[in-house]
């Protein structure tokens, strides 16, 4: 089982998640984080003067997958969040091991309780 | 006249035209100023300007995380736009004499309110002060208005659309009702303070916009969370401070009627309140916070015509009423899924037309014991039934019109990805709460 | 009379009331309206109410995040109960004519204001502003109770606690302080503005019900932060804004003594700020802003009832004492350990009755002089301090009666899931801050 | 006199003066008291009041998270000492007759507003209304000069700061302004409602101090985002309607002047909001929230010194030049690299200086009429600009000896690991939001 | 070393802390998050009308422990975070594996930093 | 490839960055969280009473880097992050496994994609 990490423009969450329901994956875990990477865009206007932010808004999903979803999971994410115009700051994917999953619920393990 | 009319402001201002040229200001048959009246119509002047700010607030909560500078914008829009189109020539179309055949008044002395500058009402108020006082009315319904339509409309599209919306329905619609010639005002219509003027013309527009532009994307699939229902309670709580000096000040006087129309506000505001939590209580089985101030705001709109001839028991049921039918209509919106984002016509448009419609039920004693012998309910009931139609008419027409227009030409619905970034980062490069963020 | 009696209201309306009864409404002897007076009760009237939404600010932002709508529900709660209340029998009790021995007044005519449809009073006020401007202190004060035990009761049995409160503690006290034959009216017990009626009244009986009730689970062992002490200053802010009609409203007047009640309340509010982050200063080193707000309030509170007779220093004195004592009052509160959540007792019950106590020392020269020869300042100190007794007395006592019954029948407090749970979400099915998640 | 006089309040009050002793007071020569001006005069006074927690939003909104409530402090601040401090020795000096020179007025009989107990004034208003409504321009002028150095100065050096300014700035200009025997004043220098005293005088401290303390930590470099841009709207919706008090107020009356002021104010307020956002629409293609409610700030302040000398149109070209202006100067500042926070000199000093002049150019007709043969629009062009250079002289001046006197001895600005933790943290142990953690 | 991560209702939230201090689990970090599981319940009202969300707010519990606190930081999750009706949306816990902890104040690694 | 994640005070996140910008660490992603340790300090004050909160606020940093760059990172952090006077509450620093990272515009995976 793989976390995979996906932290992306806050405008793209909705098409992301289309994406991933039509991928079949439905569970995640979404949070607001902020981050700097290689954009300078994302410019704001504050009294005439375009501003660049030093850290800029993001949405973190986080979504827990069995192997065989990971690079689907992936894929989706890519598709969806890319600009059109290939511009800086689509964001990136990090994606780690998962040793253990466990649902409350049920105190089922592993890839069931995905 | 004054039988017959329900408020006479119009009349009153009718009168100091005729006498008054900028000229013959400084005569000596110029009514005095009363300072009492005209401190509390500058008070009322203030108060609806709250309403303003509170109506921003009322509908920046309501509306997602995204979206809500880009709600507000349209209040403070409207306080852009329609501030200056008032003094420009609005309020010479309102409340200039009859022009075009009675559709607008006109009056080229009220351009940029010159001709008012030394001009003493009979009611003994500053002419200013009461085209300032109606000036805040041509600002909150646009505001109003926009409610249907939020959360998916372009700046730039929605100010053009206000600006001849203000022109064409607002101006000529508050002419027929509120001025001295206006044909629905020499018929006899009730409305004290706006419940056709302001709130079923806003509703209706409002309803015809979001008809014509079509539901948010993702509605109503998608759930849509209120992202601040804090400030939505707080900003229904200045509508209702506000709301005093929307009605009571259209009493234009500083007396006994002032006092009925406050009273009876207060009282179907309550009564609107605790009618919809009891409604939900039964429904749901709990009772919602947004339940409590839709209810306030339902009885507000509801007694808004009736503020002049009704008495406390006719207030709290107006409220009451209202609660009931806005509810009801809210739930009928939900089944037949178009999307007025945040409820302009569900609760003015609806609550308005019980307001005018059933006021006739209500009437205080003493007012219909004033009107002539050949005054019947029924009578009443036809009038203000033509008052509702003719409001939901005009305004409807026009603005499918102009909704049109606007949209052909220089563009009134966001694209899908500028809708899907929000409007606060796509139209105007800002965020709402940057405290989400840290910083 | 007038002589002993500090606010004039109670005296003019009980004239109003002999004289008239519905029918004899427009005869030639009814006192002539004033617009100026008029306009200011109507602006006192908004005002009043303008900090029903401060206070549901002020406690809003101080609650944990999940019980904000929770918390403000209480205060616009009481504007739809008390609102509705009020017109229908809370005027005719707290104003009509003595009833029951003097337990309660009593108006058949005044239920749903009917009685009072023309009646214009002395004080040349319609008397539907009058009814008005009370209705809003009959509102404020079960909210401002409601902060004692904010965060853990059910919504339900707090309207019927409230509605129940209101009938038999506020009605009564109300008559008995303000009211032409309320026995501490006659007895020249001095309360301008509310300190006995509204203050001590809703911060003792807010103890007895956080006494009866027990403390937040976890309390104190658990630091609950306010939750957005922003909302918190803004409300304060707007309670100052508001305060100007409470105490300047309740002169029934725009005059000398309307002027001497808005300067001493302005002037208390910002002593006792002052002197609440010099205390803070001197005890922790560091100034706060809820010091700074509880300051503005501890001082508001303690000039409401001496507003009309007192001067600049004795008010600015006034206010730093209450800041000591109220300050007191809460180290003591946490030393006892028992949880008035928002300290409605620590700030209005104790402030309250330091200023109710303390006034009687800075009695404006002028009204001194104008006392008959058997008035002594040892003899006002008692009328107060019995003033003070009865009000603590009554309503603790009633109070207790009445918390136990709502919750021993309906139920008053929650249950322990849904107190962690937060109130907005288990009793109101909302979130206040939708903008904390992504949406 | 009351020819040159553009405000009577100081004539009239130097009249009451000479004819009152406190002994005195009760004499049959006194003026009566008008309701209906009282009652405008106590709500213009709250209205005004109503500005500080909106400035406080407006500010507040503004900073970065970490220092909402440090800079809502200011605000708040300001009402404790100020509110204080007028009642102690800020009326004497700003309204007594000319003392030590001219260079400020003294009567020891308004020490605590002690000899004003009975006095009415030839406006038939008690002078507590009168000296309460000066008291809130007195609180609210050093809180927007807190706009200029938010985010980095200490809260106790900041009240010693304002304290010394009330005493030895605002005190004095507003006597040379407004009161009889001021030297400006005498000289018929136009300044309505405050647009030297207030806002040039406020602006140009605040530049003064900025200058002084140095930018932020960062500054420029980094981005510091407004925190809640929401807020920041809401604020400038209060700020609009409490402003009416601040103009419409200063007529110190209730009748054709008074509706004068609000007029103008109205539209100056929109013109300026519409200019704002076409500026920004034109340089960046998008309108922005901060830039309509930077609009109405620069409209209303522009207006504010001509409010009672200038009509719609005039109102409106100045609402759009101080939008003009503003804007550029703003960029000015962007360029030049000092740091005014939050631009109390950008949008006040310099708004406020394009009203003082430009007004000349669009003095109503009637007002120029009544001037004496010897006066001509050169002269009184003049005059104004004698008026903003001694108010940013002497502003100026004073500020910089106290900002490095307070600086040196009890120390101003703040360390820098305080500053990087925030003033909310560092300096009063608080957070603003609570909600945006768990708890 | 383990970092056990909970995503649980946020009305839980006090007795799972209560839970995992009598388990002698104290530190731990906490987030705001919004989820979508198989939970269809967490309804709201909107006017009358019952409105499920799509992402429902979440509270994120990270724990870092060493391997021999796992199993018990897990059975005081769950216990504490079930609910009694046995519905959807109890929450889900995830296990990755942690290289290494440093205590900032001492430069401590390893177990004895947790 | 590893993901360092740092939990620090709020008043450090400047100079946090400023340190990790001198180690030419630049991309990170910073979130709000709320945390308890063994600090019992951060004392707010409350009417007259000073609190001390269960949950202090913290700041979350999550930096992916390359091998070679964890150590620099992780030492530019505890430098930064330090108080002056070696009080509680410093903060943490945990160090997991990435096993992938794609940046989504590009499409590049690994190394390159950090
Ligand atoms: N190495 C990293 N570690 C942690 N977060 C990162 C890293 N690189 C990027 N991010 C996160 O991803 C967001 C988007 O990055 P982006 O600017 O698109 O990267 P790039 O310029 O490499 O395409 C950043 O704002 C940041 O939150
Ligand atoms: N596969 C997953 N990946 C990431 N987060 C998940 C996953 N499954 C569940 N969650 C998180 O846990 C929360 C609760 O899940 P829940 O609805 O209880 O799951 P289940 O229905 O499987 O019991 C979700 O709202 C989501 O935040
Ligand atoms: N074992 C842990 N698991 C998760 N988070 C932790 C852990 N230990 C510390 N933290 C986080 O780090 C923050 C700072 O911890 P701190 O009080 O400085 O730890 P210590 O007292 O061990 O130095 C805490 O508030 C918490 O958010």
């Amino acid at each position: 089982m793989k976390m995979v990490t996906a932290i992306i423009e806050p405008a793209k969450l909705d098409k992301v998640r289309e994406a991933l329901i039509r991928a079949e994956i439905t569970r995640l875990t979404v949070s607001r984080v902020s981050g700097h990477g290689r954009q300078a865009s994302d410019p704001q206007l504050y009294r005439g003067m375009v501003v660049v932010p030093d850290l800029n808004p993001k949405v973190r999903l986080d979504i827990a997958c069995n192997d065989e979803f990971v690079e689907p999971c992936i894929d989706a994410i890519c598709e969806a969040a890319r600009e059109e115009d290939n511009s800086l700051g689509d964001g990136k994917i990090f994606v780690t091991h998962l040793e253990e999953v466990i649902r409350i619920r049920t105190h089922e393990r592993g890839g069931k309780a995905i | 006249m004054g039988v017959r009319a329900p408020r006479l402001a119009g009349a009153a201002l009718f009168a100091a035209l005729v006498s008054l040229s900028p000229l013959a200001s400084a005569q000596g048959d110029m009514p005095t100023t009363d300072t009492g009246t005209t401190a509390w119509m500058l008070v009322s002047t203030a108060l609806v300007l709250l309403m303003v700010p509170g109506l921003a607030m009322f509908y920046g909560g309501l509306v997602r995380t995204k979206n809500v500078l880009g709600t507000m914008m349209h209040s403070f829009g409207a306080m852009a736009v329609m501030g200056v189109l008032w003094v420009v020539c609005g309020y010479a179309m309102a409340f200039g004499p009859n022009a075009l055949g009675g559709w607008t008044g006109w009056n080229p002395d009220f351009v940029m309110l010159l001709g008012i500058d030394d001009s003493i009402m009979p009611t003994h108020v500053p002419e200013y002060v009461f085209a300032m006082f109606q000036g805040k009315f041509a600002i909150i319904t646009p505001a109003i208005l926009a409610g249907a339509f939020a959360e998916r409309v372009r700046f730039r599209g929605y100010l053009v659309l206000i600006a001849l919306w203000g022109i064409l329905v607002y101006n000529p619609l508050c002419h027929w009702v509120w001025a001295e010639g206006g044909f629905l005002f020499d018929k006899g219509a009730i409305d004290f303070a706006g419940g056709t003027v302001v709130h079923i013309s806003a509703g209706t527009s409002g309803l015809v916009c979001a008809l014509y532009l079509g539901a948010r994307r993702g509605y109503p699939k998608i759930a849509m969370h209120p992202s601040n229902l804090v400030m939505t309670l707080i900003g229904a709580g200045l509508l209702w401070v506000g709301w005093f000096g929307f009605n009571a000040g259209s009493a234009v006087s500083s007396g006994l009627d002032t006092a009925r129309a406050l009273a009876v506000t207060q009282a179907a505001a309550a009564a609107g309140a605790l009618a919809w939590i009891v409604i939900e209580a039964l429904h749901h089985g709990k009772a919602t916070s947004l339940g409590i101030v839709s209810g306030i705001l339902a009885g507000l709109v509801a007694i808004t015509p009736a503020a002049g001839v009704v008495q406390i028991p006719g207030a709290m049921i107006l409220g009451v009423a209202a609660a009931i039918f806005c509810y009801g209509a809210i739930l009928l919106k939900n089944r037949l899924g178009y999307d007025d984002s945040l409820d302009a016509f569900g609760i003015h448009g609806v609550g308005g037309i019980v307001g005018a419609i059933l006021l006739t039920f209500f009437l205080r004693p003493s007012w219909v014991a004033g009107q002539d012998a050949s005054w019947s309910l029924g009578h009443q009931l036809l009038v203000q039934a033509e008052g509702v139609l003719v409001s939901v008419g005009y305004a409807g027409v026009v603005t499918l019109v102009l909704v049109v227009l606007v949209d052909r030409t220089i563009g009134l619905r966001v694209s899908e990805p500028e809708e899907m970034a929000g409007l606060d980062h796509s139209l105007h490069g800002e965020h709402g709460y940057g405290l989400l963020n840290p910083n």
